[in-house]
């Protein structure tokens, strides 16, 4: 268990994150559920890629013209998947911050009971 | 010489789960942000410790750098958002803020 | 030893995670989620990934709480509490924790923590650690990987940011726009901040540009720079006045520019194929850039293109930052 | 920032020229204390932060102990860094000055923030806290 921590709060963060964006009302709640969830994909990548006793995978000035043993440097694959990830998925948050702001901008509420019964009301 | 480094950044790690504390129960908002901030700066030194324990400190110092250098705005942000929201404390927000709606939008 | 700072700090940011749902009032919970997102950095930089740790500093610190705060500023912070959406609550907590133990089921079959050894670890990526040296003459691998491995796969995250900007933009933009008053550098009355960000902005734009372009030897890059050039514009807005920061970057100077990064990124891959090879096969360059081998051309290629993606997303970073605290107006902002 | 420069440089020749045992054990008890005093100072915020009763207070524990322990924990780490350097080259001396604006940009910003919280604490409409014991 203890050789698989990292899994075990992937795994919770991740549903942790689900939980909120399906059981909270309010809707920037379930945004923080989404980055939420987000960042516990990101781990699942990271920690999968890190190799314990590894260097940070740029090579020193003395190791370039060495023949590169590959277990020596954690793993660039999976953190270059996760790194435009981070950057993309501010750009969607904002997106989603925006959507938020629309629906304020009409219903005046971010709760989601109360924009259903408005919604209700309108087509009533 | 490494290991204490070690130790002090475990000791670092321990102290902000005494931080948490302040933000879990803080009564306003103010206190957590104090605390979140206290929390970003130890995270700065915490970063250059890592660099002395992986023994490649040229590399972890930028990330040290762009930490110190954006540390402050998301604070500035938070003082610039209670110049006009004046409340702090989280107890009966609704009586000050919810009296806008319907005001401005005509439906 | 490292791994245990590592489940120490895990501990902390699970904590934090549902301490930052659990707050009944948005902005403390956006302040909370700027803490995770600062002990998240720290657990990165625990397993070595670097480059993603510095994107998480930069985002986390600089933009992402700022994009919250901007919408809380114009809206509420308020939280209805309802006891009766409890039942509501606990169903689906229950559908979480059934989903949660299935995926536990699956836990047997990952490697454990930091093995070598792993599936993960042994194909695609060692090659590209053995070899990407060798073809690039770039030290950093994680940069060597992004910009020209996975080239393809870049590009198409720049246009995810340039087309998220772009949507926001068309969602909040209002047609009758009012005319722009008078600009005043002095809207914000307090002297200290305006004295403390007009010292601290020339050296975060500095370093955002030495980011972008020591990336290949360092940790960084363009979507690093991108966001610190970004969260530096961003830092003028709110210590000086919307209206000045227009001054230097306008909005629609701010579009054109997202366009120009991805064009330089797409053009780049380009003109390979008019020499004859495949789309952003840099090597084809070395006939174009005089005194370059095929493997300095990949080097320099990177540079470019590293440097079309620090554009894009530092404009993209302004452009959801200006419009979602003026609501689309672009008149006022914190 | 030339202050920083020079006494990178002052440092770095000293612990790298002079092998004498007495002058290393002095930069080895400066390196200890400095980290030593950082790590005080930090617990002395965090014991600030929890205890103080509201937020005027904790911010004066917070605006000061925060920066002074990170300035010298990250100074501890600056000269450590030098004097446990196999060759003096370029790479080590320019980490070492790079911390040292870390500390300066530290020292500017985290009390412009202190400044701005301090600021909208004020303004909102929460008493400070009194010590009504001694006052009866």
């Amino acid at each position: 268990m203890i050789l698989k921590f990292n899994y075990v709060i992937m795994i919770i963060l991740m549903m942790l994150g689900l939980w909120a964006m399906i059981a909270k009302k309010n809707i920037i709640k379930k945004l923080i559920g989404m980055a939420i969830f987000q960042t516990g994909i990101i781990l699942f990548y990271i920690s999968m890629g890190a190799k314990s006793g590894s260097n940070i995978p740029i090579l020193d000035y003395y190791d370039r013209y060495k023949p590169i043993d590959a277990a020596q440097y954690a793993n660039p694959l999976t953190q270059i998947l996760m790194l435009t990830a981070i950057v993309v998925g501010v750009a969607t948050l904002g997106l989603g911050l925006t959507l938020a702001r629309k629906i304020y901008d009409d219903y005046k509420t971010f709760n989601e009971d109360e924009i259903l019964q408005e919604i209700k009301n309108e087509h009533d | 010489m490494i290991n204490i480094f070690t130790w002090a950044s475990i000791l670092l790690i321990v102290l902000m789960l005494m931080l948490v504390y302040r933000i879990i129960v803080g009564p306003t908002v103010i206190d957590r942000i104090v605390a979140v901030n206290v929390i970003g700066t130890k995270s700065i030194v915490l970063i250059v410790l890592m660099g002395i324990i992986f023994d490649r400190l040229a590399m972890f110092v930028d990330i040290a750098i762009g930490y110190g250098l954006l540390n402050f705005i998301a604070s500035l942000a938070a003082a610039k958002y209670f110049k006009k929201h004046h409340r702090i404390d989280s107890k009966n927000i609704t009586a000050t803020e919810h009296t806008a709606k319907g005001a401005t939008n005509g439906h | 030893m490292l791994l245990g700072i590592e489940t120490l700090l895990l501990i902390l940011v699970l904590i934090l995670a549902v301490v930052s749902l659990w707050i009944r009032d948005l902005m403390s919970s956006v302040v909370v989620f700027g803490a995770y997102s600062f002990l998240m950095c720290l657990i990165w930089t625990g397993m070595g990934a670097v480059d993603v740790a510095f994107t998480e500093a930069a985002v986390g610190a600089g933009v992402s709480t700022v994009f919250f705060v901007a919408v809380l500023f114009n809206t509420t912070r308020r939280i209805q509490f309802n006891p009766l959406d409890l039942s509501a609550k606990i169903f689906s907590a229950i559908l979480c924790i059934g989903t949660g133990y299935l995926l536990m089921l699956g836990l047997s079959d990952l490697p454990s923590w930091g093995d070598p050894q792993a599936l993960v670890n042994t194909n695609v990526s060692k090659y590209y650690i053995e070899s990407a040296y060798k073809q690039t003459k770039v030290p950093n691998l994680v940069t060597a990987v992004l910009a020209d491995y996975r080239a393809f796969d870049t590009m198409f995250e720049t246009c995810v940011v340039f087309i998220a900007v772009l949507g926001i933009f068309m969602l909040l933009k209002k047609d009758g726009r009012e005319p722009l008053k008078e600009t005043s550098a002095k809207a914000n009355d307090n002297l200290i901040i305006r004295v403390a960000s007009r010292f601290m902005v020339p050296f975060i734009q500095l370093f955002g540009l030495y980011v972008v372009a020591h990336g290949h030897y360092s940790p960084g890059g363009g979507f690093q720079g991108g966001v610190i050039l970004g969260a530096s514009l961003i830092l003028v807005a709110m210590a000086f006045n919307i209206e000045f920061v227009k001054q230097l970057l306008s909005i629609k100077r701010m579009l054109l520019l997202a366009v120009i990064g991805v064009i330089i990124f797409a053009g780049w891959g380009l003109v390979p194929v008019f020499l004859g090879q495949s789309f952003l096969d840099y090597s084809a360059w070395a006939a174009l850039l005089p005194g370059t081998g095929e493997i300095m051309a990949r080097s320099h290629s990177m540079l470019a293109v590293e440097i079309g993606v620090a554009i894009t997303v530092m404009c993209g970073m302004y452009g959801i930052y200006m419009s979602l605290v003026s609501d689309g107006r672009f008149d006022k902002g914190l | 920032m030339a202050i920083n420069v020079l006494a990178v440089i002052l440092f770095a020749i000293i612990s790298q020229t002079i092998h004498h045992p007495t002058v290393q054990l002095i930069l080895n008890i400066l390196i200890m204390a400095s980290l030593g005093l950082g790590l005080f100072f930090f617990f002395a915020t965090s014991v600030g932060v929890l205890r103080f009763p509201d937020f005027f207070t904790r911010l004066h524990a917070a605006g000061k102990g925060d920066t002074l322990s990170t300035i010298l924990i990250l100074l501890a780490c600056s000269l450590f860094s030098l004097k446990s350097a196999k060759t003096l080259d370029q790479t080590t001396i320019l980490a070492a000055i790079k911390i040292l604006l870390i500390i300066n940009f530290i020292f500017i910003g985290s009390p412009t923030a202190t400044h701005a919280l301090i600021e909208a604490g004020y303004n909102s409409e929460i008493d400070p806290w009194e010590n009504n014991a001694t006052r009866n």
